[in-house]
Parts: structure tokens; C-alpha cells; sequence
């Protein structure tokens, strides 16, 4: 049962969150300078055509008469229609959410195996040299601006040794891993020192944790120990952590994928903010909000169902 | 003592090692080649089908495929040919046009009606949400005869009239349909009359075109290839794009990088003619720039020889007028704004206007930064005190359509050789564009952008349109820069696709080569 | 001293051990015998060592240790062992157990599997087989409900029941020897008597051979038959139980012995009691909302009661006792006299002063009256602050004077506390635990309160220690007229110290009277119980522990 | 930018932080002492434009090579040193400033504040920071100052966290039961006891922070939202060199290669100064 109520309390709060972000999303957006009727219509259209396809789309009533409306709308699950396409946003979201889920999985096969390897290497010898030299690359990893990286591969991988496409999806799914490898590894580069110093920590504290000692007095050998005792109680605080980044990463994506033109959620974004598409832009966010804490839940129930002092 | 066995480190390393060779495996794929599709890519997004909606770039290159208009340009030397009009006949005042149709289909097969056209013209002159009635601004009147014959009256005589009819956004859509489908007609795969019809959008991403069986001219498309008009946002990636064959033609390639693409052996690069101005825009509306004076020292502190030969290579001529090159009865001989910093200078200090403010508008893209940046630093040198302020495109038009800035360097183009629009558009202070947002407004010129209309004889417009240039380039409603020519890159394996000055791709000329 | 005159070979023979960490020796050349089905005692303080011989025999050291000697296990020297033969012994021939089992049992996974765990690895049994000896020796131990119990996590058990689980999960093989390394200094005094007799039972029944380690010579005297006493890294002496407490001939053992609680008496007297109490509570309840719920509360009143109706008075002068066990409310008491936290009925009154109804200057004027010493020495001290201004502070925060003379006051306030000059400017982190204590008196001091109350302000220090603060504390109540309120788990002190005593039991008093007469003649059976798990040293034994202490823990 | 603590404890232990100190204290200081001698080091003027030798590459006259208007490179960067340090202070300050205020506020008293403050930070957590920024820099215009602003309305929730959860473990101690027993005020308490024991991580974080603060400055820059022209600023030069990353890789690199090297100075400082906190903690 209080599995249950965990997830009824955080659908609750998912509803709250939601309100506060589509009003603050709203607002935000409305404000910022701009027509999107201007640019819709092109620079050579007159101030009657502006007019008239602001009316027709509702954007002359009051702001609050708009948000009313859009409110009702999505109380009954329709979040808006594209002012630029005059699509639904769901059909435009469905487009483009594949490269952006697609991308964050690969960055996470690419991100998960060196990090788990790294962190067993790190915490063998807390303090050796091979620990020293994999924080201090974790360090620099950090550090790296991820467009700068970005810029620099697709101009010596992409174009100059040609390895690898710049940019697109590509189609099929070796297409797929083929066009999203440079922006996969460009994320995965800034992603494995976070992660990697968390499980390294948090490997280290548990060599020392009491119950290892009590396992080993026990006469297990050390292959046992580690995989039955120290690496569960391990993960814990990495996993935490993880669902923490891949909420950010889809968020994050924008810059990303605006180096390597790759039509993801963070393109459609920018675009749609750029080109003043309001109902897109507030779609996108109310999504971005609802993955966010799914994940936060998934994360938590994963957590719950490994660790039982969680299950209150 | 907890040192961990040898087995989890060989383990571990695997793992590893496996990831490192999926990678390198993967980038032995060749790139799926797709022999019969034609790929063009342009940074501007195609956001509508309906020809009434908008007239934004990115739109009017689809319009050109999808809706054959009753004129047609000839893809080689421009002239107008018959498009869906066989023939058309001009009242000797010039007030009543009447054309006739050819025989001809829709793209799902009903026949191309004169009721179709004068519903399609009609839509365009008349209703609320029409983005560019302007081009029939001097029609009185759209109707049909009879099934063949539509007539056209004209409130007085307009010269440029059959040029105007040629504009993408006259395209000929099925009435049938649109009152059928309303707004859902143009949603996603409308009715076509061009040489292309719709097979599928991905709106912000891609359109694919498939040719027309139904089109009028028998024989085109010369070739059956699907054709893809992408939308990529930096010009870095459609270059790289274009350099790894994953794409056939690339839209407005970077100054920079033109001479670097003429040395790929697979590409060929065109600096096609172009109906394009780059100027900078001068705010009449409020100080320093209402005045004549410092308006005259902004232009000539600009050396607009040393900035076209900078920023394009040389690729670009200086501009001497404030319409574009390539127009019909542009002033070849004017000898345009001299670049004296000296005099300008005296002539800022005589204005009073030494030591102000300037806000110059510039986005994010590295062209307009350049642009801005040499302005700035040029009016720096005569004794004004410029700043840069960077917008998106959306705050741009914002800023200018209210008159909140001093300055902005942008480019802007003709859809005819005729110079009616054009100056309407740039100079004409009452023909509601307020002179491109500079709210340049000369009673005079006014009247000769009308009275050019209305002169059938091309020596007298001559004569009109010099006199609007002499005056509005010594009132200085513009700073003209240079005339750029459209830098566009072609994949070798394609024969017969140029880009028009009126920005049409010639896809049905097209054929994919060996 | 070898264990060969009673001809049988020594199951564990340990020579000449010593354990290096780096540079630092923490033990140095330790040597003793174990007999089959001997129960062996090692006692000293923290720091003596005695830990980190047991954790060398076991080869369970941390990285950086090395220990060099010899560690004979039935004739095999466990020091040389290779990793899998020490794998092979390690709970199959001594089983260990630890302090604080609540952190030594893997959170993740069920009880029944992490007692099964030893037996499938070392008997080879199925893992249907090994749950089943598990369930059984759950039972073995005392706990009710073993097959419901088996599948429950470790965070569902009690204290005690955590230990018992423990004591399974180390006897699943039926080792030869159970070390055991502090089992019950973490428990309550009576669920401590219970483990030390289900300890004696398994060595009668399986003649299980054990070593027992306490800093508590009380528990070690009642269940082990020769006693090991270390200090510094060194054995100081060895030999019979009763030879060592009665004729100890080291000095530091006198001083062990003689410093155990009850030992000694403090002479309190109490002075001429004023008229009118000093302190008076009538009807204290105080109720802790267990937090609201996510639907507030609906589910039923989620309170809980800490002190259910109490009445309490004390006269100036006096030193008066509480004693209870932990949750019995004691300390909670002590919050509400100082007003940190809120009763929600009854009254405290301070010199007829009703203490909830003051406020502003009313209020700070009762602080300075009422003071208080808390438990844990150096949680009780701010860690950025040296101790001179950690005493200086009150002082010129009330503006009894300004900074410099305060300074002054505190210096003094220090040496009344016996606190060498050179320490005051030291942090809190560089002192020993008992110096702290003796910073956090003389900071109670600083306001000359005339209350003073001490809640278990020793439970956390060595007994060695233990007995001078407390009579550092009864010097101070001489010498300043203080009234005492001596809060403590410990009856034996409470008793040595107080004339008069309180015994609370779930947030209410269940007997008071005279300290010796409730030492010596408990009436509720609840105070019986707690005099008898008190484990005493043997020459004041008077009779045999008869009674049979319930087999079932709670 | 990663908006949680996590960040500060993902940062390892080390057993000796002294060199990483060391080393940290060096790179900022040498950082610090380029931007403040920068006019005088600078060989040429950061904004000087040279229309005739644009995009030449690094040479004996210009070490880094000239940008797309002509002006130095070199230059450029040096100069840029001051507006990104400055940003990486600005960026920092203002929401460590207000987070540890309402984290001391709403951790030591609890009740509405607290309640308030935990259905703020819901909000913000769902939010994607990303767009969040990139709105209010939307409405309230590109630029600098814009810029900080945005981050402060973002940011300071991090740092209330990290202190509400210090407070809340502070606030049990029994030092602050013996100060509330000796009578100190709650000012008294809350500014004497409480902030210097919580502040401690909080610094780590903050300087670990300023990493991403000038990464996110710069990556605002290259999204054209961040530094206005003509200031010098090494996301800025970055996006603009990317349109001719082909012919001139100099205009990118040499920006990105400082980002880099500033961005370790501070990370090694936040490491260092971590090491230190939890060492200091632990007796």
C-alpha cells in the first residue's frame, strides 16, 4: 500500500507543479517582445493581415481570457495547436521526441559501462594513482564546455576525417547510432565524471561499512561480498543521481543538438521560441516538467524496490 | 587485503573494449544513397501551404512548385512565357486584361477552371488574412466569362501588372477543394496546379515533393525524382552536410566559404544574379537620424567598397542606389553616396548631432554581426557613439515596426525586375510598409511611385524611377551597401536547377545527371 | 601463565601479537590461551587495544594495518593462512559478533537470508534447507514468531532482537569459538541481562568457547572465568575472575575496579531543605504530534504521549535521581523544566514561578536560574568556537559584563572545573571527552544558576572518567548551594549519588522514595528488574541470580 | 547547469588537497592577474577592427590569429578573462546570498516559510532550467546583467537546499539546545552558531558552482543571448568563430581552451575546498 500512496502523492504534486509552470510559461512567453502573426505572415505583410491573423487565432483577446482558454483546453488534454504549422503540438512533439529519447539513451549505454568501470578501478585503491588520475580527468571532464566540444568534433571527426555525419538522425537504427554517435559522446564526456565520482564515493565508503566487515567475518569471499553487498548498497546514491541528469539531459538537450542539427525536442524548442509559437513552446514545457518528475518517480520506485527501508 | 580478484577487472575491461569497437564499427556505414531523390536544403522554414497566408522566406520557394501561376518566367533568361494562359489580350487603355486558359488539370485531376482563378486572385486581393495583396493593389475587378476566358479591370492603367501576375503567391488553387476542406485544404497535402504535389511534411523538419502527373506543361519535370527541401538551421552543418554528399544544394553559403567550395571537385559552386540590397536601415522617426545632415554624415562615413569587398570576398558590388541592381530602370550612372569620412564628420558636427547615441539592431547570426560591427566602428571614427544590441528575428521586426532603434543593417529583394514593388515597398512613405520601417516619407517621391505605374512608355518610367533614386539616395531614406549576388552550391550530379532572382528553384528543368 | 597445566591443549594459544598502523603501535605483544568451552574476558578502556587484538585474530584489520606474532587455532596459525583457507574458517570455526548490530546487518536483504548465508556457504546446503536451520535457530535465540520474523528486515527489528539475530547469524556452523566485541554496551540494561544469559546458555549447551570484550568489568565479572585487562596496547594482567577483582595487583586495575558505579558513594548531604520546594510539577503531560500525514491525520491520532501525568518536587539544596531506561521520558522532562519544548498539561513552577506563562525579561531572568549539562561532550559544544569563549559567551550575552571581563570570569570558571590553563584556546575537537564535559559545566556555571541539571552527562565517558566528573560535580553543589537534578539510565550511580530517586517507566513514575531503600528494597517489579540485571562486581553478590530471567526478548 | 548539490557531494574525498589547492590557487591567480594587466599585456585593442587581414591565421604579429572583422585574438581572450571572472563571481554571489538567507530561514523555523519555500523548490525542480533561463533572458532582453538576473531567479534554489539541509541537522545538535537553554536570542543563535557551522559546504558548492555559471554564460553567448557586441566574451567569440570554424578552428579553440583552464581553477578550488569541509568536520 504505501507504494501506492507514494505515487498518489507525487501525481499530486505533478498536477500542482504543472499548474504553476504552464501559468509562469505562459506569462513568460507572452511577454517577451515580438509577434508571432508578424512572422508568420512575412516581412512584406501589411498591418490589416497582421491584424486579421491575430484575431483568428485568438492572440488579440486579453491575456487572461487567452490563458482561460488554454487551461479549459488542457483540462481536456488538448494542448494547442502550432500557430506556425497549425498542427496540434502533440503531433509535433511526437516528430520530434524520438532523436531526443533516442539520444538520451545512447548517451546513457555509452555513459553507464566506463563509469561503473572507472568507479570499480577508483575505489580498488582509494588514493593510488589510478584513482588520482580518474578524478582528475573526472575534474577536467566537468569543465569542458559541451558546445565548444561539440564545435571542435564535428569540424575534425565530422567534416575533415569524415568519420562520422555532423548532423541529421539519419534513418534506420544504424543510421540512428551512426548520426547521434558525435553528439551521444559529446554529452557522455561532460556525463561520466559526475557519475563516475558518485559511485567512486560511494564505493569507497562502503568498503568500510560495517556489515561488509560482518559478511567477511562470515567467511565471504571477496567477489561475493562486492557484488552482494557492496554494489547494491552502492548504486543507491548514483542512481539518485542519474535520474537527476537524464531529467536535466532532455532539458539540457537544446544545445546539443542546436550543434549538431540533430531535430530533437531542444531544436523544436529554440525554433519555436525564436518564431514566437507560444502554445509549442508551453507544450514542450509542460512536457519537459511531466518527464522530469516521472523520472524522478521511476527513480524513486527503483530505489524503493531495491532498498526495502525506502517502503515507509 | 580487499583488493579485488583479477576476473572482475578482465570483466570490467571488456566491457570497455566492447564499446570501443561498436563505435568504430559503426562508422564504416556508407551513408544510404538515395539515387533518385533531389535534396535541398535552406535555412528558412516552410510554415504554410496556402499561398494566402504568409510571404515569409522559406514559404515562397514551395508556393513556386506547388501552384502554376497564369504566367511563367522562362528558367534561362526571365522573360514572361504563357503559363496557364494561353493568351491573353490588353485593352487599349490598359484597363482590362482578358486571358485565356489552356486546357488543364488540378493534381487530383479536375479540370483548371476560370472560376479557380478568379476565386484564387480574388482570395488574394480581398481578404482580411491575405499576407501580400499589394501586388494587386491596382485591380478593380477578377471574373469569369466563361469557363476559359477570366478578365481582369484595373482601377487605371499598371504597367507592371503582368509581372505582378507571375508572383508565387498568385498561384491557381482548386475552389472545389478549399470549399470542401476549408483550412484543412492546405494542412497537410493540398491540391496542386504547379509541377509538384505534397507526398509529406514534417513541419520544422522536412517537405517532400513528388512531381505533378496531372501538370500542364507535358514532358516536366524532366526528372521523376521526390524532391526534399530541409530546413537546417547553421550554415556550418549544410556545408559539412554538403561536402559528405548527404545533400544536393546548399541555399545562401557562407562568404567565407564560397572559395573553399570551388576547390570540391563534387561541387559547383554559382553566384547566381539576385534582385538583393543589403542597406542599413536609418530611423526618420527620432534624433540623430531625422536629421538630413547626420543622416548624409552616417552615409558617407561608410566605405561601402572596403565593406563588400571584406565581407563577401569581392563577390558583391558596391551599391550606388537605394534599389536593387538588377531591377529594371536601375541608375547604372548615379554615382551614389562618396565615403569622406572628413566631410562627414564637419557635416555630423554642423548637424548638432556629434557625440549621440546610436542603437544599432543586430541578430545572432555572423553576417549581421560583421555588418554591425563595421558600422559601428566606422561611426565611431566621425563622432557618434553607436552601441550594438543583439535581438532574434522576432524582436527585430518588433523593434523596427515601432521605430525603437537607430539603425539596422539588413537585406531585403524583388520578386519582379519590375521596380513598382520595390520601391513601393523601400521608399514609398504611404504604401503602408513606412518605407521599410525607416518612416522615410517624401510627398514627392509618393507621387512618382504612382505616376510610374501609370507610364506605359519604358523611357519615361526610366526617367520616374531615376528621379526616385537621385532624390531618396541624397535624402539618404537608406545607407545602401552592396548588391550580393545568391552564393548557392550544387551537387554536380545535377543538370538544368538554378535559383531564380525571384527565388524560384527550376526543379522541373531539373535532371540527376551520371 | 600458558594454558598447559590442566593438561588439555588450548583451542586458541595467541603469542606475542602486536598490530602496527603505520607508525603507530595499537597493540604490543599480547599473549593468552583459550580452553574449549572457556568464557575468556578482556576488559579494558576505549583506546586499550582490546578491539583491534580480537579484529587481528579474525585477520579482520583495516588496509593499512599489519600484525606480526602468532595465532594458533587448534594448532593452525590463522596469521599465515592464504585468503581461502581463512575464507574456509571465518564462520565455520569462529563465528563474531559486533557493538552496534543495527549497522553490522546488510539493510538490503531479508534476516532469514543473512543468517542462512554462512551455513549454504560453509555445510553446502540447499537454500531451502539453510532457510529452514535459519528459522530454527531464530527460535534458538529467543526470537518470537522466527518464520514470520525470517522474512522481516533488519530495520523492522528491536535493538535486542538486531543482537539476537546477530548471535544466529555468527553460531549458524556451530563454531568452536564466538567472539564477541562489545555485544551489549548498546543496549538497555535490562535487554543487556537477557543477551548475557542466552550467551551463557549457548556456551552450557554447546560448550561454545568465547571471548568476551567490555569496557564494563560489571558484565564482564558476571559471565566470564578468567579476565584479561589491557591498557595502552598491553595486557597489565590476566588470571581467574575472582583473583583479579578481589586481589588485583596492577594498579590500573585497582583503579578500574574501584571507579565502577556503586562502588564508591559520594556523600551527598542534603542541606537544610527550604519551606517551599524549589522545584514543583504537578500533572506534566507532554504529547509529540508524530507528524502530519499526507491526508492530515485522517488515519487516526498519530500522537505520541513522552510523560503521561507527572509529579515531582525538589528542595533547594537537594540532589534527587531519574532513572529509566531510554523512551521512558526522562530526558523530556529536562527539556520542559528549561522550556524546549512545550508541555501540553500540568504545570512547572519554579520558586511558585509558573515557568510556561514567562516571557521577555521574566524569562531570561529564570535562564540564568535554571541550567543545564548535556549528554554528548563534544556535540554539546559549538565546534568553531575555543572553549574560553564558549564559556565567556553567556556571560556577556545576559550583560553581566563586558567581553573582557567576561573573558576573565570564564578563565576562572575554568579552573574551578580543573581545566589546565593552556587548553583555553583549544576547539572543542582537540580536547578529550571528558575535558568537554568539564567546558560544558563550567559554561552552565557562567549564570550561577541555583537548579543545575545533569542529563546523563557520564553515559558517554569511560568509567575512569566517569567517577571524576562526578565528583568534581559534587564538590561544585558544595560549594555553590546548587540543587542537582541527576538524570541517568544507571541505577547504580544514580543511587551512589542522590538521596532521593525517581524511576520512570513510559512517561510515568513507577516508584520513589529514598536512593538506598529502592536500591536495596525495590517494590514495583519493574525497579526490581532493573536491580537485578545491574551487574555487579562478585564480592558484593549476596544471592545467586535465582530468578529466571524471561526467555522471550520484547 | 546541474542545479542540485549533488554536484558538491559527487566531489571525492583526497587525502593530501594541498597540492590540488595549490594548483587551483595558482591557475586563478595567474587568471586574475591577466585580466587586471590585460590593457597592458593586450598587444593590440580587443576591439580594433582591421578590415584588410580578417580571419588570418595565428602568426608572429598575431599569436592567435585575427577574428572575422580583423581584431586580434589574443587580445580578445585576454580581455575576455574580465568578463567572464566577473560573471562567474556575479553569477555566484547574488543567489548564494539569497538561497543561504531563506535556507537559514526556512530550515531553523520551519512552518509557513519552510512550506513556501518546498513548493517553490517543486516548481523549480520540474522546471527545465534550460528554459527557464532562456524565457526571462527572452523578456527582459539579452545582455549581461539580464543574464545574472535570470541565473539568481534560478539559482538560488539550489542553495537554499544545501543550507536547509545543514540547518536541519545543526539545528538538533545540542549546542543550539545549550544556547537556547543559556537565553541567546535567535539572531544571536542563527548568526553566531548556526551559519558558521552551515556555511562551510556551501562555499565548496559555490566555487564548484562558478564552473557552471560561466559555462552557462558562455553557452548563453553562443545562443546570442548572453554578452552584447562588441564586449569580448569566450562563449560569444566561440559561437561567432563557429560559422567559420572550417577556415579559421583558431577563432574557437583558443576561447575554449581558457573556458577550460578557468573552469579547472575553479573546480580544483571547489575540490580542495571540499576536502577541507569534510575533513574539518570530522574529529
Amino acid at each position: 500500500m504505501p507504494l501506492l500512496q507514494l505515487i498518489s502523492r507525487r501525481l499530486l504534486q505533478l498536477i500542482g507543479v504543472l499548474a504553476g509552470i504552464s501559468l509562469v510559461t505562459f506569462l513568460l512567453v507572452h511577454m517577451a517582445p515580438g509577434d508571432p502573426a508578424r512572422l508568420l505572415a512575412g516581412e512584406r505583410a501589411s498591418a490589416e493581415s497582421i491584424a486579421a491573423i491575430r484575431a483568428q487565432y485568438g492572440l488579440d483577446l486579453p491575456l487572461w481570457r487567452q490563458f482561460l482558454t488554454y487551461i479549459a483546453n488542457l483540462v481536456s488534454g488538448d494542448i494547442g495547436l502550432s500557430l506556425r504549422f497549425q498542427r496540434p503540438v502533440i503531433q509535433l512533439i511526437e516528430q520530434f521526441m524520438w532523436p531526443t529519447l533516442f539520444l538520451t539513451g545512447y548517451v546513457l549505454c555509452l555513459a553507464v559501462p566506463p563509469t561503473v568501470a572507472l568507479a570499480i578501478l577508483g575505489a580498488r585503491r582509494p588514493g593510488g594513482i589510478g584513482d588520482q588520475i580518474i578524478r582528475l580527468v573526472g575534474i577536467a571532464g566537468l569543465t569542458i564546455p559541451v558546445f565548444w566540444l561539440g564545435i571542435m568534433m564535428s569540424r575534425f571527426f565530422g567534416v575533415s576525417l569524415g568519420w562520422f555525419p555532423v548532423s541529421g538522425y539519419g534513418t534506420g537504427f544504424t543510421g540512428h547510432l551512426h548520426h547521434l554517435f558525435l553528439p551521444a559522446v559529446s554529452t557522455a564526456i561532460w556525463l561520466v565524471p559526475v557519475l563516475t565520482q558518485s559511485l567512486r564515493a560511494a564505493l569507497i565508503e562502503k568498503t568500510t561499512a560495517d556489515f561488509v566487515t560482518a559478511a567477511r567475518a562470515q567467511g565471504a569471499t571477496e567477489r561475493q561480498i562486492f557484488w552482494q553487498t557492496m554494489l547494491p548498497n552502492a548504486v543507491l546514491p548514483t542512481l539518485n543521481l542519474l535520474g537527476v541528469m537524464v531529467a536535466f539531459m532532455i532539458g539540457g538537450a537544446v544545445i546539443v543538438e542546436t550543434v549538431y542539427a540533430v531535430p530533437g525536442l531542444g531544436t523544436l524548442m529554440v525554433n519555436a521560441l525564436l518564431g514566437r509559437d507560444y502554445y509549442v513552446v508551453q507544450g514542450l514545457t509542460l512536457v519537459f516538467a511531466v518527464s522530469t518528475v516521472l523520472i524522478t518517480l521511476a527513480v524513486d520506485l527503483l530505489t524503493a524496490f531495491i532498498d526495502p527501508r525506502v517502503r515507509f | 587485503m580487499n583488493s579485488l580478484s583479477r576476473s572482475r577487472m578482465r570483466a570490467a575491461s571488456a566491457v570497455l573494449h566492447g564499446a570501443v569497437v561498436m563505435a568504430m564499427g559503426l562508422c564504416w556505414t556508407v551513408p544510404a544513397f538515395a539515387a533518385d531523390v533531389i535534396r535541398v536544403v535552406s535555412p528558412f522554414q516552410t510554415t504554410t501551404l496556402d499561398p494566402m497566408r504568409s510571404a515569409a522566406a522559406g514559404n515562397i520557394e514551395t508556393y513556386g512548385q506547388l501552384y502554376s501561376r497564369l504566367l511563367r518566367r522562362d528558367a534561362e533568361t526571365g522573360a514572361l512565357e504563357p503559363g496557364l494562359a494561353e493568351k491573353w489580350d490588353i485593352s487599349p487603355d490598359g484597363k482590362t486584361y482578358t486571358f485565356h486558359l489552356r486546357d488543364a488539370q488540378f493534381s487530383d485531376g479536375s479540370p483548371i477552371t476560370a472560376a479557380d482563378v478568379a476565386f484564387s486572385l480574388e482570395r488574394i486581393r480581398t481578404d482580411k488574412k491575405s499576407a501580400y495583396p499589394a501586388p494587386l493593389g491596382a485591380v478593380e475587378a477578377v471574373s469569369a466569362a466563361d469557363a476559359k476566358t477570366v478578365v481582369v479591370t484595373l482601377k487605371s492603367a499598371f504597367a507592371p501588372f503582368l509581372g505582378n501576375a507571375e508572383i508565387w503567391n498568385m498561384g491557381i488553387v482548386s475552389k472545389a477543394d478549399v470549399d470542401k476542406r476549408g483550412e484543412e485544404a492546405f494542412a497537410s497535402v493540398p491540391v496542386t496546379s504547379g509541377p509538384y504535389e505534397v507526398k509529406q511534411w514534417k513541419p520544422n523538419e522536412k517537405l517532400v515533393l513528388e512531381p505533378n502527373p496531372h501538370y500542364w506543361r507535358k514532358g516536366y519535370p524532366k526528372s521523376d525524382a521526390t524532391v526534399e527541401l530541409i530546413e537546417i538551421a547553421s550554415p556550418e552543418t549544410r556545408i559539412a552536410m554538403l561536402k559528405a554528399g548527404e545533400i544536393d544544394v546548399v541555399r545562401a553559403v557562407p562568404w567565407a566559404q564560397v572559395d573553399d567550395l570551388k576547390t570540391v571537385e563534387t561541387v559547383d559552386m554559382r553566384l547566381e544574379p539576385s534582385t538583393t540590397i543589403y542597406m542599413t536601415l536609418l530611423n526618420h522617426k527620432r534624433e540623430p537620424f531625422s536629421n538630413l545632415k547626420a543622416r548624409q554624415a552616417a552615409g558617407m562615413a561608410i566605405d561601402n567598397k572596403a565593406m563588400a569587398k571584406a565581407i563577401t570576398r569581392g563577390y558583391a558590388e558596391p551599391a550606388n542606389t537605394t534599389l536593387p541592381g538588377s531591377v529594371d530602370f536601375h541608375d547604372k550612372d548615379y554615382p551614389g553616396i562618396s565615403y569622406e569620412p572628413a566631410k562627414a564628420k564637419e557635416l555630423l558636427a554642423e548637424s548638432g548631432m556629434a557625440g549621440r547615441e546610436v542603437k544599432i539592431l543586430a541578430t545572432a547570426d555572423a553576417l549581421s554581426q560583421q555588418m554591425a560591427l563595421l558600422i559601428q566602428a566606422q561611426w565611431q571614427a566621425i563622432g557618434l557613439k553607436p552601441s550594438i544590441v543583439n535581438v532574434d528575428g522576432g524582436a527585430w521586426w518588433d523593434a523596427t515596426g515601432k521605430g525603437d532603434y537607430d539603425a539596422a543593417a539588413n537585406w531585403w529583394y524583388n520578386e519582379t525586375p519590375d521596380p513598382d514593388l520595390a520601391v513601393r515597398w523601400a521608399v514609398c512613405g504611404t504604401c503602408g510598409s513606412n518605407s521599410y520601417n525607416t518612416f522615410y516619407e517624401n510627398p514627392k517621391v509618393d507621387a512618382l511611385v504612382e505616376q510610374g505605374t501609370r507610364e506605359a512608355d519604358p523611357a519615361k518610367r526610366a526617367e520616374i524611377y531615376k528621379e526616385i533614386q537621385r532624390i531618396t539616395t541624397e535624402e539618404v531614406a537608406q545607407i545602401p551597401l552592396y548588391y550580393a549576388p545568391n552564393a548557392v552550391a550544387y551537387s554536380r550530379r545535377l543538370q538544368g536547377l538554378r535559383l531564380t532572382p525571384s527565388l524560384q528553384w527550376t526543379l522541373e528543368e531539373t535532371s540527376i545527371g551520371q | 601463565m600458558t594454558g598447559l597445566e590442566n593438561g588439555k591443549p588450548p583451542l586458541l594459544d595467541v603469542r606475542d601479537l602486536s598490530v602496527t598502523f603505520g607508525a603507530f603501535a595499537a597493540v604490543k605483544n599480547v599473549s593468552f590461551t583459550l580452553q574449549p568451552g572457556e568464557i575468556l574476558g578482556i576488559v579494558g578502556e576505549s583506546g586499550s587495544g582490546k578491539s583491534v587484538t580480537c579484529r587481528a585474530v579474525m585477520r579482520l584489520l583495516a588496509a593499512g594495518a599489519s600484525a606480526q606474532g602468532s595465532v594458533a587455532l587448534d594448532g593452525r596459525d590463522l596469521l599465515a593462512l592464504g585468503e581461502d583457507e581463512l575464507c574456509a574458517i571465518r564462520g565455520r570455526d569462529i563465528g563474531m559478533i559486533f557493538q552496534n548490530p543495527a549497522s553490522h546487518l546488510d539493510p538490503l536483504r531479508r534476516i532469514g537470508q543473512q543468517v542462512a548465508a554462512p551455513m549454504i556457504r560453509h555445510l553446502g546446503i540447499s537454500k531451502r534447507e539453510g532457510w529452514q536451520r535459519a528459522v530454527r535457530l531464530l527460535d534458538d535465540v529467543g526470537i518470537r514468531e522466527p518464520e514470520k520474523r525470517a522474512r522481516s528486515y533488519p530495520h523492522e527489528f528491536s535493538g535486542g532482537m538486531k543482537q539476537r539475530a546477530m548471535i544466529a547469524y555468527a553460531i549458524g556452523c556451530q563454531p568452536k569459538l564466538l567472539i564477541a566485541d562489545e555485544p551489549t554496551t548498546a543496549l538497555d540494561v535490562t535487554v543487556q541481562a537477557r543477551i548475557l544469559q542466552l550467551l551463557k546458555e549457548l556456551n552450557r549447551k554447546t560448550g561454545l568457547a568465547m571471548i568476551l570484550i567490555s569496557h564494563d568489568l560489571g558484565v564482564v565479572a558476571d559471565i566470564c572465568s578468567r579476565v584479561v585487562v589491557m591498557r595502552g596496547g598491553e595486557v597489565v594482567e590476566q588470571g581467574p575472575i575472582d583473583e583479579v577483582i578481589n586481589r588485583p595487583s596492577h594498579p590500573y586495575t585497582k583503579l578500574l575496579i574501584d571507579s565502577q558505579p556503586g562502588r564508591r558513594t559520594y556523600g551527598t548531604t542534603a542541606t537544610a531543605g527550604g519551606s517551599a520546594p524549589l522545584l514543583d510539577i504537578a500533572r506534566l503531560s507532554v504529547t509529540f504530534g508524530a507528524g502530519r500525514s499526507l491526508l492530515g491525520g485522517i488515519g487516526g491520532d498519530h500522537s505520541f504521549r513522552a510523560l503521561d501525568g507527572i509529579d515531582l518536587t525538589i528542595n533547594a539544596g537537594e540532589t534527587v535521581g531519574i532513572v529509566g531506561e531510554s523512551g521512558s521520558g526522562k530526558s523530556t522532562l529536562a527539556r520542559s523544566i528549561v522550556r524546549l519544548n512545550t508541555p501540553s498539561g500540568g504545570t512547572i513552577r519554579v520558586d511558585g514561578q509558573d515557568v510556561g506563562t514567562l516571557a521577555g525579561d521574566a524569562l531570561t531572568a529564570f535562564r540564568r536560574r535554571v541550567q543545564m549539562v548535556f549528554q554528548n561532550p563534544y556535540d554539546s559544544l559549538n565546534p568553531r568556537l575555543t572553549i574560553a569563549e564558549a564559556v565567556a559567551e553567556p556571560i556577556w550575552r545576559h550583560g553581566l559584563a563586558d567581553r573582557q571581563t567576561a573573558r576573565k570570569q570564564a578563565d576562572a570558571l575554568l579552573e574551578t572545573v580543573e581545566l589546565p590553563r593552556s587548553l583555553r584556546d583549544r576547539k572543542p575537537r582537540q580536547l578529550s571527552g571528558g575535558q568537554c564535559q568539564r567546558v560544558g559545566l563550567a559554561r552552565a556555571l557562567a549564570l550561577k544558576p541555583q537548579l543545575l541539571i545533569a542529563d546523563e552527562i557520564t553515559s558517554a565517558l569511560d568509567v575512569t572518567t566517569q567517577a571524576q566528573i562526578l565528583e568534581l560535580l559534587v564538590r561544585l553543589q558544595r560549594e555553590r548551594a546548587l540543587t542537582l537534578l541527576y538524570i541517568s539510565h544507571d541505577l547504580s550511580v544514580v543511587s551512589s549519588l542522590c538521596q532521593r530517586v525517581y524511576v520512570f517507566k513510559a512517561g510515568r513514575i513507577v516508584e520513589q522514595g529514598v536512593a538506598s531503600e529502592v536500591l536495596t528494597t525495590p517494590q514495583n517489579p519493574y525497579t526490581q528488574a532493573l536491580v537485578a540485571s545491574l551487574a555487579r562486581l562478585p564480592t558484593e553478590r549476596t544471592a545467586p541470580h535465582s530468578q529466571s530471567v524471561s526467555h522471550h526478548a520484547t | 547547469m546541474i542545479d542540485t548539490p549533488v554536484l558538491a557531494q559527487a566531489m571525492p574525498s583526497f587525502r593530501k588537497p594541498m597540492p590540488t589547492m595549490l594548483v587551483a590557487l595558482a591557475i586563478l591567480g595567474g587568471w586574475l592577474a591577466l585580466a587586471l594587466a590585460a590593457p597592458v599585456i593586450a598587444p593590440y585593442d580587443p576591439d580594433a577592427i582591421d578590415i584588410m587581414n580578417m580571419l588570418s591565421p595565428p602568426s608572429a604579429l598575431h599569436w592567435f590569429g585575427t577574428d572575422q572583422v580583423g581584431r586580434d585574438v589574443f587580445s580578445r581572450v585576454l580581455f575576455a578573462s574580465r568578463v567572464d571572472l566577473l560573471l562567474c563571481v556575479a553569477g555566484v554571489l547574488p543567489p548564494l546570498l539569497i538561497g543561504t538567507t531563506i535556507g537559514l530561514l526556512s530550515g531553523y523555523f520551519g512552518g509557513v516559510v519552510d512550506n513556501v519555500f518546498m513548493r517553490i523548490y517543486d516548481l523549480t525542480v520540474a522546471f527545465p532550467f534550460f528554459v527557464l533561463v532562456l524565457a526571462i533572458v527572452g523578456v527582459l532582453g539579452p545582455g549581461l546583467l539580464n543574464f545574472i538576473l535570470a541565473l539568481t531567479l534560478v539559482g538560488w534554489v539550489s542553495y537554499a537546499r544545501l543550507v536547509r539541509a545543514q540547518v536541519l541537522t545543526i539545528r538538533e545538535s545540542e549546542y543550539i539546545q545549550a544556547a537556547k537553554c543559556l537565553g541567546y536570542r535567535p539572531v544571536a543563535i542563527l548568526g553566531h552558531h548556526v551559519l558558521p557551522n552551515a556555511i562551510g559546504p556551501v562555499i565548496a558548492y559555490a566555487v564548484s558552482d562558478a564552473v557552471l555559471v560561466m559555462l552557462a554564460g558562455a553557452s548563453f553567448g553562443f545562443l546570442g543571448m548572453g554578452a552584447q557586441p562588441p564586449l569580448a566574451e569566450w562563449g560569444v567569440m566561440i559561437a561567432d568563430g563557429q560559422a567559420f570554424v572550417q577556415q579559421a578552428w583558431w577563432i574557437c579553440l583558443f576561447p575554449g581552451l581558457a573556458a577550460i583552464s578557468l573552469g579547472l581553477g575553479f573546480a580544483l578550488l571547489g575540490d580542495g575546498l571540499g576536502q577541507i569541509q569534510r575533513r574539518g568536520v570530522t574529529a
